[in-house]
């Protein structure tokens, strides 16, 4: 099993949901992140001073998925998620050991 | 007229003032409460700035358009630039057969000026670009709402015609709203509120800050009302206060019955509107009405409120605050509740209330509208969709409303100079 | 009587209920900024619901309960259903020896009368199902607070009896403060706040609502005692203006120094809840105190708040804003101040106050307590567990009080419809 | 005098005093909202306590420091501590040429009074120590402002000389901002805004409360001008009504215009403080303009405050909510302007304008430098840098002014006693 | 060493707080998710317009610890964070490479 | 490829940023989260009642990198966000299995 961890544009959220639900997958979690980059933050102004958010606003999507799933969800994320300008962010995939649903205790791809 | 009862006349003026001019804080917090976050900065900047402007531009020339005092019965009259207080007792003493002074009488009249411009800006919210607001703002404060105006308090046509608007259900709120009307057809609903899917409703960022504007618009009322006595008259004024709070509170009730009725919930905004629905609805007839009737008149404008909302919601006229549902149909049900209820009831009166509304209506839509769209096909009316995206906050104004982080301490580390 | 001060009276009895009415936007200010996130739409509903239900049910029935011109001495009367002025001058200019008209009082009184179940509203937040709440404030102003109401200033016994209540620290606040006590009683406190542990504070959401609302309420109390001169007598306005100001400033100091010495902390609500101590304490003897004395009896409430809170709280009676505290504890302190301070001070006057204070007490613990009951064994008076964890805005209203993401432009994508 | 006359005249005085009650809930709203989140239940809690604090050195000393009825034309005068109704007819009727009563003096005085210590807060949040702070408050409102106002409005020196200060352009504003830059001078500037790559802004955190703010203290403004008329006269106040609307008004376009320019951005806050500069600014010959140079006045204002806010920032004196730009520097423009337009202009009252303002200022930065820094070397005036990172309302009252949770259901579950 | 991860309801925190200390963990890391999923979101309603929140608030936790201590803390979250009803949530366990404490730069289970 | 995972102090970020950017990582996710341990939470006051605000504000920064960086990386935080009081945080250190960029839909460390 694996878990996707994909870094996207608020923007590109409905899209990437969509997109996820056409291949099945409806579960996910999301978080509201920030991401610092060279593509830099919002330009700000307050009070006379320019300055520089820093940062700029991004949702990051973690998806549990089998193995032989994995290729289409990342597919699917880079697909929808594209814009093609900087920014646009990362798809990670991490092995996990186990998987448990909280509800019932079955383990493995079952808990997915 | 005695110096004491006169001093008492102006003091009551001057302090309906004081309540009206806080309709500009209701109705920024109002407004502010009911749409995102990311346009909070923008909607207050609006408020701020129209006030400001409705002040410069009533002192430029809306006050001597309104009241020029000249062409009695007529539809159009100006006295020229500035003011000026005239001289000896009949700008002081004399002035407005000893109710108040020349000055009262230009700052009050002022503060309502600005309130129809405000009523617009809440209908546009969200989308509409910062600059083309506030020329539409200045010009129409300057010019369409006086002209208006002198037809009925001007002395002008619709004055001689008999047609009657206490406080302004038609010359103020229904002139807002049709402003609105003309300004929403031109700029279209915001992006994702009508979809394939249906409506997607899009939630006010803040129900405190609404709760509080409209509890705010409602002390501004006792000076929109009671100041329009324009006398300290203790019967009249008094009167006034007590069928303006009676239609507001059915207005509440009516609201939540109808609503929990049509959708079986109780949906604050639509009890806030409802509210509201009532004040306006009162406003024309404020004087004439006994408190039965003001309460009729206050209910009938709460059960409007919800059926309206989701009217113009069908027909995909997007009304982030409602201003249309409250300023427009309630301001125009108000107007002809003056020829079915309280002292002027008849047929004969219904007939001209109806054809003063719309005369009234007809001209400031066009006017709203040929301004509008002269501003669409020149500078352009419609932030771009990734700035609608981003919010105006950030597109229009370069700040965010609040501190945003979730941990007060970290407010400081998202910033830093590049 | 001379028309102009007729004028000058009436007018201050007008702008004092203008006062009066900002007190419920104080009242919602301040609940909403002390409960938490999840539970403020429905306290702002309530809050807006009750100033409407109130003014509807004083003009319905209350008003002619309370003053219904009958039964001196007496314990009760009604002088029928709904409001008609009085035909002539006794109406206008003859009424109320000739300090405002009848239309007038009735708003004045009005805008007290829904004072009383707001105060209701804070106490029992949180958990209490909104429609139970909601027929209980209806009868509760319809009712319970005119009958008590009658017994003072509607010339009945304990008026005959000497007690002396000028603006209402039992009349409104300790009456209030009462059905609170009766409906915490009756309804048990929130889910978590007293553990085997001990007891688990539940912070407010909103210290800026929270004080806001106070300021407000200060603000408002220049109506409420300064009106209840029932004339815009100079001195007499004038000295319970500095009255009740000094008390509510001693109020705050000391309720700083108390919960500084038992806390060791500087806690803004309770130094709010001092300030509201300070207001209820002064209330009933505003215009017969010298400011000293003023001073020490807002100096004695705000002294009293800590404790009370504490002691509240040790009884695991969970009142989420400290109305019990404020309104019954500083109401009934004062009630006796006035027969220890001020003129009328005296042993005799003593014991009126404490008995007066007391029957009142006792009916009005009665009534909100057996229609509380009843309420309870009918249609049930608190929300499921379930309900109450997940936050009443959601529960009985589907909305969030706050557009909740933490980035603004998110808002738009939490929600889509099905 | 008629007593019709008197009941209107102090009537106005005394609802002028409740306006300028607002001012605080003003304040309070504008300081919150521009200062961090982790610093606002401090910054609640110092306003809150300086109207309280304010009202009671007042009645303690204050007013018979700045009223003193004595050295007509010198420098000091005390007529002893509390306060005490002269008798018989000249603590009512006659006192104040019958005007309003002797309570109503001290209580409309006692407002102003908080005013000057309040201006103070918003310079020095955030980064000071809450007991130096309201140390200082006190003694500064006890002592340092009622002497200053003693040398004009008292009836001293400043007086006889010419000096013409109408509402407080500089006897309030100024002299409050003056105390502001000594404290910041002593108290250096907030952890971060200054640092080797340049300045680093750290906005405030609620837009909307600092709008809803200036909006309260405009309103205000109807009181503290309106008020210092002394009476109801109906030319009077209104004309002082129009001048200060219009300034305000031209303040707001002014700034608008000018930081457009200067920074090609629509800051809020800058607009804010554009209608604070225009009302300051007009303060002081508020009854003497006409319009059109009430219109100057303020626009000049509304100028100055970016100029203003960058140049303090250049010199890194730390200012959050821009107190020393508006109090300060458009105080001393609008104590000037009373020398350059209106009915008194003329070099020789520019001259005494010009003295007059710089002798109080030196007096007030003396008195204010001296007393901070008797506590900077006493018991510290700046919290530690820990404390100053963390934020004041964990650091000094352990709460925190909003339920922080994301998601309103959470808040319950932060929490619990160990 | 394993990081385990749990996404759970707002309701159980306390309880699975509890039953962790009981086991002696009293380190975590919490985070506010948002759990997307067939559950659906709140029923929300506003201006005569039924929507649906989409999303349910969740939390998760983060949690290290060492391999010999995992089946335990899985078992414990699983059943204080148990109410049976759809939307219970999931416990994912990963391998992990490092752990460092920035306070002493002990490395390994010793930085637990 | 890694991903690091470090828990840190709000007071530290400026100066782990910094640390960060020297040694050239100028990309990484921030997130707010809050660590619950024996550390203890704010004490904090409300109405007469002492409590704990049983966690403390920590900030997790995830940081993609190359196995070669990993180790320079996990030093500069462990330096630059050390007080050397309890509470300062961990560091830890996942493999991961793919990357992919999302504009661009290059994988592997070109992703990075
Ligand atoms: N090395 C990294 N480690 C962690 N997060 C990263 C890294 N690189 C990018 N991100 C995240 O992805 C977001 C967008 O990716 P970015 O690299 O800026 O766009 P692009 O891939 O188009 O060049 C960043 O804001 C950041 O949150
Ligand atoms: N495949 C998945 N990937 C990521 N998160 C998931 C996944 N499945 C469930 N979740 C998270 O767990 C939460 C509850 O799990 P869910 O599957 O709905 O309950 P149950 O296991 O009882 O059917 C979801 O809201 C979501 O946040
Ligand atoms: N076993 C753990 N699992 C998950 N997070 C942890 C663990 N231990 C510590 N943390 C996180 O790291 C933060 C600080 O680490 P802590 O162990 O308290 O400091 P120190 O390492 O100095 O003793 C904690 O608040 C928590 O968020």
């Amino acid at each position: 099993m694996k878990k996707i961890e994909a870094i996207i544009r608020l923007s590109r959220f409905e899209k990437v949901r969509d997109a996820l639900a056409q291949i099945d997958v409806r579960f996910f979690t999301l978080k509201e992140v920030k991401g610092y980059g060279l593509q830099g933050g919002e330009k700000m102004m307050y009070r006379g001073s320019v300055y520089d958010a820093d940062y700029i606003a991004r949702l990051q999507l973690d998806i549990l998925a089998s193995d032989d799933k994995v290729e289409k969800i990342v597919e699917a994320i880079a697909k929808s998620g594209r814009t093609g300008e900087i920014g646009d962010g990362k798809i990670t995939v991490l092995d996990i050991q186990q998987v448990v649903r909280i509800r019932t205790s079955e383990t493995g791809t079952a808990a997915i | 007229m005695n110096e004491a009862l006169f001093t008492a006349n102006n003091l009551w003026m001057l302090i309906a003032t004081v309540f009206v001019f806080i309709m500009h804080l209701g109705f920024a917090s109002l407004e502010a409460g009911l749409v995102q976050r990311k346009n909070t900065v923008n909607i207050l900047f609006k408020n701020v700035m129209i006030i400001a402007i409705g002040l410069l531009t009533y002192f430029i020339m809306g006050f001597n358009l309104m009241y020029p005092g000249m062409n009695e019965g007529g539809f159009f009259g100006f006295s020229g630039f500035g003011l000026s207080m005239p001289e000896g007792d009949a700008g002081a003493i004399g002035y407005a057969d000893g109710h108040y002074t020349y000055w009262t009488d230009f700052i009050f009249q002022g503060m309502f000026a600005a309130t129809a411009a405000t009523i617009v800006s809440g209908a546009v919210a969200e989308r509409i670009k910062l600059n083309s607001f506030l020329v539409f703002a200045t010009v129409f404060v300057a010019i369409c709402y006086p002209i208006t105006g002198m037809w009925k308090w001007g002395g002008g046509w619709l004055n001689a015609a008999g047609f009657y608007d206490f406080a302004g259900s038609t010359l103020v709120h229904a002139v807002g709203g049709w402003a609105a009307l003309a300004s929403i057809l031109l700029l279209g609903s915001r992006k994702g509120k009508y979809t394939a899917d249906g409506i997607k409703p899009i939630p006010g960022h803040s129900m405190p800050l609404a709760a509080l504007g409209v509890f705010m618009l409602w002390f501004g009322w006792f000076g929109f009302n009671g100041g329009s006595v324009l006398s300290a008259d203790p019967v009249a004024v008094s009167l006034v206060f007590v069928t303006t709070c009676l239609a507001a509170a059915a207005g509440a009730v009516a609201a939540f019955f109808t609503s929990y009725l049509l959708f079986k919930s109780h949906d604050l905004s639509m009890v806030l509107n409802g509210i509201l629905g009532g004040l306006v609805g009162i406003t024309a007839g404020a004087d004439l009405m006994s408190p039965m009737e003001a309460i009729i008149i206050g209910a009938i404008a709460g059960v409007i409120i919800p059926f309206s909302v989701i009217t113009f919601d069908k027909l995909k006229l997007d009304d982030p605050v409602g201003a249309t549902s409250v300023h427009l149909m309630c301001g125009l049900w108000g107007t002809l509740a003056v020829g079915i209820f309280g002292s002027k009831a008849g047929l004969g009166q219904l007939w001209v209330q109806l054809y003063g509304t719309l005369a009234i209506g007809a001209f400031t839509f066009a006017f709203a509208f040929g301004l509008m769209y002269l501003l669409k096909i020149t500078i352009g009316i419609r932030v771009s969709e990734e700035e609608e995206e981003k919010g105006l906050d950030v597109a229009e104004h370069e700040m965010h409303a609040y501190g945003e982080s979730m941990e007060s301490s970290m407010a400081h580390y998202q910033l830093s100079v590049k």
